[in-house]
């Protein structure tokens, strides 16, 4: 194999009570390519995002990430590795402006957490660093807003600025164009091309826009009542009846329309 | 049915919507397009009185609600599906639709648990589980359904769309279509091409200021307001 | 920028004030200065939990009580020294801080409050139960205060004057401090764990050693007041630890502001004011504090000095930042 | 084994003491998301009322029966006037104005009855005592242990099972949310805060015969019955039903065993409880 | 025409225990009042100023502060809570004023605290002790115990009872502590420290639990069947007129009291004035704190006229060694300590239709020698 395998996922497991949302699901992802996971509404994604960042602990299975075993190993020493997630419901800290939103991941990314004797804004590197990052996003207009002002979409961008702020090797996105308008989902797959492109993170996407997800995924896992239902290119998908059948639905024809 | 005059309300010091008008008749959806941040949810919250406008009037079936206590509106036969659904977390599937039943008027054919489980099977599927336990897209469902046992004569939808699998948008659709056979629906979009499917009319916003107002064939043939307020 | 130079313009200006105050005010009203600075310093220390990191502690006044016991202990059997009374509250309360908030920061919310508020009471039962070192409910004095000693200057602190210069000094170093502190990163971690906990500890931060942290910065300066209160009082009694005293902390804090580093100390100021006024007519003064304490709520939600702030921001019109 | 059931039934005569004053304050935290720092002080003033009908009409029951009416209509001004405004600001200003309630009520009650201490005497069935395993036993803490878990599976019921009680639990998690759906939140709201002094002031009647009439009541209570609706899990009866039987139990019991650590107990049994299970006992995880 | 003589009082007025400075205002506006008619001290007017100590130390010594730098005060009396005085004690050094403690019971003011600016006009700790021992020496019971407050004050008073009841009783035995009944201030239910006692082997019980705690417990030891007549038993302060008037025919009879003040006691002309001004004027008999006050006044006043000066310095002087009829007797202030030797009486509890409240009877009185102990005894090092 020419491309080591980034994250690895041996089957995992998770039951809630008596209710199995995870059964089973083996998954590899190689370094550097797109991946998506999609799946009808309930099918146990989010739920698979929770125990891969390790919000959640699997029933059974175990998770590697760059050859380690990181099953069970909490979020913030997940995010020290370089394995980071943003959320389907908007979660930011609403009362910071929005480059504060940037700068709390940095000085924690820096190491400067305690660093109690300096005076923030003179961090000029931080606050050059953030900056860029809103830059990027299109939000450095806005940099000294409180994000609890900011329309929803744009409370969207700062999740996904706070992740970037962390120097991810491998994002896993949860619904990342959830409530953006058509322009903004294609500001965001142009981003997440060329992230991947000129950087070294490797994402992973969960969507039900299905646009966003043939035109952004290299390989897609589509899993279904916790199971994986199959995987394979876009075309692959597209053309597999049981994910059309269990998934799709008639609004490939829509899309391509 | 519903009638929206120069509503105008603020975040704080930030005026967010700056006049807003429209009407919603008998028999038929609305829809209010516009891109994030334009004012659609402010509007619809501000008809319930959610967001207080600051001036401006809103009348329902001809009596003026602007004002009033938000449970007033619902109880004369508003309902809001709000964009983050809101569903009570610590209470069962069930219990979030008791909760928000309110009794039919006459001549109306009432939404009962029985019609909402059958019109929803995924729901009572899920009956007993927690609200807050659901998927994005299972409590999307609730959230609707949840409006629906009001018994409603007017339903304002905010995206209901937004996290939901393409074969459940589908679904939605045809549901959307089914209920307005009975009841009216002012429906918040940004994805414009979903909601013309289904709507009659349609309103786009921007900035808080409605830029355009037409019937779905005109919104549908115009490219210039396509393009500059809707994207698409 | 003209807001910053209006505000450190009033700061001057009443640091002056203090600073002068001993040569005109009488010497009742430089005692009750002198309690306000302390309370200040108390008051703003637990702000730093409360205020910047949304940890309702009601455990502070145990840390609090257990610096001025233990300067009071290094008094009355170790060497007469005030340094050294000092140094010992300061690592006493330190490491106390450390124990406690080992435990306390893995809580959030009202569990936070209620455990902080259990530990401190453990820490009032030893005060209180253990007769033979701590005095038991009379308490620790029988203590003489040694000279303040300067090097160029000795004087004794039994005069009002030269211990309000003291407990001012400490103050405005406590101050300065807090001012550095929720300015830099680690400010900004504080808030951020008020914001949203859970969300900072996604990206990599490792929110409890944050929390425990802020905490020990806090417990170590409740210690120091406590030293002040102690001396002030020639007394370290078992009151100082009692939940109670916490809940003074917190009247005088939601008082002032919460959101704002000298909130804490406007409320202290007026509470003690309110206090010396309202006991001049009435001994029902309860009932006066409490009636007065529900208008100011209803009045300034943001706190007095908050709630000033936003109208000076409100009136030159300018976002906050 | 007598020394060990005369301090079974001193700690759940307590224990139900607690119970029933805690039950109030935890269900308007659950509901209100308001701690109520003055609920003490409804209990006090439970217990005042009730001496002040005893006195002109010489029946415990009256007292009993319209006391508390009295505080819930008091408490309808105080949310109605002084609470309402504060919903959606910060938790802390809820905190600070019950304090400042609490002052109010405590030193005002001395206004009006003066700073003595009162005693009421228990109606004359429960006056007595009963003999229990060779020991006389009062009549009425029986009747307290008996009340409590009558009263304790009554409102438990009420939330769990009644249409009132959804609507509280909905209106609990989302406020907002609820009034969308139609709930009359702000009426909701204020029949439960009164509701809440209703059980408080029905605390302070059922205490009056049992310990003297004070205005340092409230206050002594207060804290136990946080520590009673924190260990339970706050917002949940059963919670409170076996935080209050613990707190009891352990005062009893540990008078006898641990004497130097009593007035310690509480708060090392509150700290072991909230390591063990972070949102207390009956507390749902989050 | 002169300026007025400034009276500055310390009491708990607020909170649970306000009932204490209210009595105590009570004696000390009585006192002031008939000294004003008489002219005042020394031909000069007498005012006063109420302070609320809230029974708290720091609020103590801010008040004391208040009176001495604020209000001008000439002399400072009262304070009710041990712990208070404790703290303010030391401080008059600093202060220059003359204290006079009407109510804390800690020897430590008059012990290891003393200084020359503090006096106690009322009975302490010692000696309220001394009598219950002197009464305990000659019952039947010789294992004892004690239910007392969970602070100083209650282990003091059982410290100073082992103490002196072995002295004069070598037999006796004492419960050890972990099975005597101590409760913390808060405490309202008192059944399982009820229970603990009935279930020991103990024959007597010294209560020194006062105020509301009294109260509390008598009503539900009584319900216990606490009073069953098979235990000697000794209240330290179940004489007080507060809880008297609380339990009224609640109180047990047959039970051995004592109190710092009775208002029957004494038929001496002093006495019987004072109990009829006093009722009168509040239609309550005297407690034993509204004596205190009165008694801190008229002390102040005879010091006054003794060295014919209201000066602090020579005040001081005045009250070193003073002797006075007072209410409760004739009492000499001991220069050495500045504690007052005081007569004290003990009684057992009648019910008497000619009082609304139990009384004492018989009495067993003591005079001021017999239960003060030497001033070696006491620890006071007198500066
Ligand atoms: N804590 C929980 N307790 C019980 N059931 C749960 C819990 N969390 C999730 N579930 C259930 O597990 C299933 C999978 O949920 P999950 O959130 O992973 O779905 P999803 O694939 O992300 O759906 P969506 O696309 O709608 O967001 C759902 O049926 C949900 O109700
Ligand atoms: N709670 C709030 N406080 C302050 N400003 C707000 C608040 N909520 C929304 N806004 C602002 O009001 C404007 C309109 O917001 P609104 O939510 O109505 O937009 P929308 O059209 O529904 O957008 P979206 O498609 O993202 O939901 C936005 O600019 C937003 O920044
Ligand atoms: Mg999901
Ligand atoms: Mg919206």
């Amino acid at each position: 194999m020419s491309t080591p395998i980034l994250l690895q996922v041996e089957s995992l497991s998770r039951s809630f009570g008596k209710f199995q949302a995870l059964s089973d699901v083996s998954l590899e992802i190689p370094r550097g390519r797109l991946c998506a996971l999609i799946g009808p509404n309930g099918a146990g994604k989010t739920t698979f995002y929770n125990v891969v960042s390790g919000r959640y602990r699997p029933t059974r299975g175990r998770v590697f990430f760059e050859g380690r075993d990181i099953t069970g190993v909490p979020p913030h020493k997940l995010v020290k590795l370089g394995l980071l997630r943003s959320f389907q419901i908007t979660n930011i800290f609403p009362a910071l402006t929005v480059l504060e939103n940037v700068l709390a991941p940095l000085a924690v990314m820096h190491g400067m957490s305690f660093a109690f004797w300096r005076s923030l804004s003179s961090q000029q590197k931080l606050v050059e660093e953030a900056l860029t990052i809103l830059e990027r996003l299109g939000l450095a207009g806005q940099s000294h807003r409180e994000v609890s002002t900011l329309a929803y979409g744009d409370k969207r961008l700062i999740e996904i600025a706070i992740v970037l702020a962390c120097r991810p090797r491998l994002v896993l996105l949860d619904e990342p164009t959830a409530g953006m308008n058509p322009e903004e989902t294609e500001r965001m797959i142009r981003l997440i091309h060329e992230l991947a492109a000129h950087s070294e993170i490797t994402f992973f996407v969960t969507e039900h826009d299905m646009k966003v997800v043939f035109s952004v995924a290299q390989t897609i896992f589509v899993l279904n009542q916790g199971r994986l239902l199959a995987q394979g290119t876009p075309e692959e998908i597209r053309a597999n009846p049981a994910v059309r059948q269990a998934y799709l639905g008639g609004s490939l024809d829509a899309e391509r329309a | 049915m519903l009638s929206v005059r120069e509503l105008h309300a603020y975040y704080g010091d930030s005026h967010v919507l700056q006049g807003v008008s429209l009407e919603v008749g008998s028999g038929e959806i609305v829809c209010l397009l516009g891109r994030n941040g334009a004012g659609k949810s402010t509007t619809l919250k501000g008809i319930l009185g959610v967001v207080p406008p600051r001036s401006g009037g809103v009348f329902f079936n001809g009596v003026e609600i602007t004002g009033r206590p938000v449970y007033e509106s619902v109880r004369l036969g508003l309902a809001l599906v709000p964009e983050d659904r809101r569903i009570f977390a610590g209470l069962s599937v069930q219990e979030n639709l008791e909760v928000a039943a309110l009794p039919a008027r006459p001549g109306q054919k009432a939404w009962t648990l029985e019609r909402i489980y059958d019109t929803f099977p995924l729901l009572s599927r899920l009956k007993h589980r927690k609200g807050g336990n659901l998927s994005g897209g299972e409590q999307q469902m609730l959230a609707i359904a949840r409006a629906l046992v009001g018994n409603p004569l007017l339903l304002l939808l905010d995206e209901p769309c937004e996290g939901l699998a393409p074969v459940i948008v589908e679904e939605l659709g045809r549901v959307i279509a089914d209920i307005k056979q009975e009841i009216p629906i002012l429906l918040s979009e940004q994805n414009a091409r979903f909601a013309l499917t289904l709507s009659d009319r349609g309103y786009v916003i921007d900035k808080g200021v409605i830029r355009f107002e037409g019937t779905r064939r005109e919104l549908l043939e115009n490219r210039e307001v396509q393009s500059r307020y809707l994207s698409v | 920028m003209r807001i910053r130079r209006a505000g450190s313009l009033w700061i001057v200006a009443s640091t002056a004030f203090l600073a002068a105050a001993p040569f005109f005010l009488s010497t009742y009203w430089i005692l009750i200065l002198t309690e306000i600075l302390t309370m200040s310093l108390f008051a703003m220390s637990f702000n730093l939990l409360f205020g910047y990191t949304g940890l309702l502690s009601f455990g502070q006044a145990g840390i609090f009580g257990a610096g001025g016991y233990l300067a009071v202990l290094s008094l009355l059997h170790g060497p007469s020294s005030l340094w050294g009374a000092f140094a010992a509250a300061l690592a006493g309360s330190a490491l106390i801080s450390l124990v406690i908030g080992w435990f306390c920061v893995r809580r959030d919310e009202i569990y936070f409050a209620i455990l902080t508020l259990g530990f401190g009471m453990m820490l009032f039962t030893v005060a209180h139960n253990w007769r033979s070192l701590t005095g038991g409910s009379d308490g620790l004095g029988g203590f003489t205060l040694p000279p303040l000693d300067l090097f160029v200057w000795r004087g004794s602190l039994a005069d009002p004057r030269h211990f309000y210069f003291l407990v001012l000094a400490v103050a405005l170093i406590g101050a300065i401090l807090l001012y550095r502190m929720v300015n830099s990163p680690f400010g900004l971690m504080l808030r951020s764990i008020r914001e949203n906990t859970q969300r900072l500890s996604f990206v990599g931060a490792d929110v409890r050693a944050v929390r425990l942290c802020a905490f020990v910065v806090a417990g170590t300066l409740a210690g120091i007041a406590g030293v002040l209160f102690a001396f002030f009082n020639r007394i370290a009694s078992p009151e100082m630890l009692h939940w109670a005293f916490s809940g003074k902390a917190v009247l005088m804090t939601i008082l002032g502001g919460s959101g704002v580093l000298l909130g804490p100390a406007v409320g202290a100021a007026i509470f003690f004011v309110l206090e010396h006024v309202i006991t001049a007519y009435t001994t029902n003064w309860m009932v006066f504090l409490g009636a007065i304490l529900i208008v100011l709520v209803l009045a300034f939600p943001r706190g007095v000095l908050g709630s000033l702030l936003d109208l000076v921001q409100r009136y030159r019109g300018r976002p906050r930042s | 084994m007598e020394a060990f059931f005369a301090n079974l039934l001193n700690g759940l005569s307590w224990g139900m003491l607690l119970f029933l004053i805690s039950m109030g304050l935890t269900t308007v935290f659950g509901v209100m998301g308001v701690l109520n720092f003055a609920h003490g002080s409804l209990f006090m003033l439970g217990a005042y009322l009730c001496l002040q009908f005893v006195r002109w009409t010489g029946s415990f029951w009256i007292g009993l029966i319209l006391g508390p009416p009295l505080v819930a209509a008091l408490s309808v001004l105080i949310e109605r006037f002084l609470l309402r405004p504060l919903y959606g600001r910060d938790v802390s200003l809820q905190l600070l104005l019950t304090f400042g309630l609490m002052l109010f009520l405590d030193d005002g009650v001395r206004l009006i009855w003066g700073a003595a201490y009162h005693v009421v005497n228990p109606p004359e069935v429960l006056s007595g005592s009963v003999a229990l395993f060779s020991r006389s036993y009062p009549l009425y803490r029986l009747f307290l242990v008996i009340l409590g878990p009558i009263v304790g599976i009554g409102l438990w019921a009420f939330f769990t099972y009644t249409l009132w009680g959804k609507l509280l639990r909905a209106a609990a998690t989302d406020r907002q949310m609820a009034e969308i759906v139609g709930v009359r939140v702000p009426v909701l709201f204020t029949a439960v805060f009164a509701f809440g002094a209703w059980l408080a002031a029905v605390g302070g009647a059922l205490a009056a015969p049992h310990q003297s009439v004070g205005p340092a009541m409230g206050e002594r209570i207060i804290i136990e019955s946080f520590i009673v609706v924190v260990i339970g899990g706050m917002g949940s009866f059963p919670g409170a039903f076996v935080g209050a039987l613990v707190l009891g139990l352990l005062h009893s019991f540990g008078t006898t065993f641990f004497p130097q650590l009593q007035m310690a107990l509480p708060y090392i049994l509150l700290a072991v409880i909230l390591l063990i299970r972070p949102r207390g006992l009956f507390g749902a995880e989050s | 025409a002169d300026k007025p003589v400034k009276i500055g009082f310390a009491y708990i007025m607020s909170g649970p225990f306000a009932t204490y400075g209210q009595f105590a205002k009570q004696g000390a506006e009585l006192a002031i009042d008939e000294l004003n008619a008489k002219g005042g001290i020394l031909g000069r007017k007498v005012e006063s100023f109420f302070e609320d100590t809230a029974g708290k130390p720091d609020v103590g010594i801010r008040v004391i502060r208040k009176h001495v730098f604020e209000n001008g005060a000439d002399v400072v009396m009262g304070l009710d809570s041990s712990g208070v005085a404790a703290a303010v004690a030391p401080v008059m050094m600093e202060l220059k004023t003359p204290l006079l403690v009407t109510h804390a019971a800690t020897p430590d003011v008059t012990g290891s605290k003393c200084n020359r600016y503090t006096f106690r006009v009322s009975l302490n700790i010692n000696q309220n002790i001394a009598m219950a021992s002197a009464i305990a020496a000659d019952m039947k019971s010789k294992i004892w115990t004690t239910a007392g407050p969970d602070y100083s004050f209650g282990h003091q008073s059982w410290e100073y009872f082992q103490q002196y009841l072995a002295r004069k009783k070598p037999d006796a035995v004492f419960l050890p502590q972990a099975e005597v009944a101590f409760s913390p201030a808060a405490t309202t239910d008192f059944s399982s420290y009820i229970t603990k006692i009935m279930n020991s082997k103990a024959e007597g019980v010294l209560i020194s639990l006062w105020g509301g705690n009294l109260i509390d417990f008598v009503r539900q030891a009584a319900d216990m069947g606490f009073f069953d007549g098979k235990r000697d038993i000794l209240m330290t302060l179940g004489a007080a007129t507060e809880v008297l008037y609380a339990l009224k025919d609640k109180m047990p009879t047959g039970i051995w009291v004592g109190t710092r003040y009775w208002f029957l006691a004494n038929d001496t002309p002093v006495n019987q004035a004072f109990v009829e001004a006093f009722s009168k004027r509040y239609n309550v008999y005297p407690s034993y704190n509204a004596h205190g006050a009165y008694a801190a006044v008229k002390a102040y006043a005879a010091a006054a006229e003794k060295v014919k000066s209201v000066e602090k310095e020579k005040i001081v002087e005045g009250l070193r060694g003073l002797s006075l009829e007072l209410p409760v007797g004739k009492i000499t202030i001991r220069p050495e300590d500045h504690q007052a030797i005081t007569d004290g009486a003990w009684g057992v509890t009648a019910a008497d239709p000619n009082y609304p409240i139990r009384i004492l009877k018989p009495i067993r009185k003591f005079s001021g020698a017999e239960i003060t102990p030497p001033v070696a005894e006491t620890g006071c090092k007198m500066n």
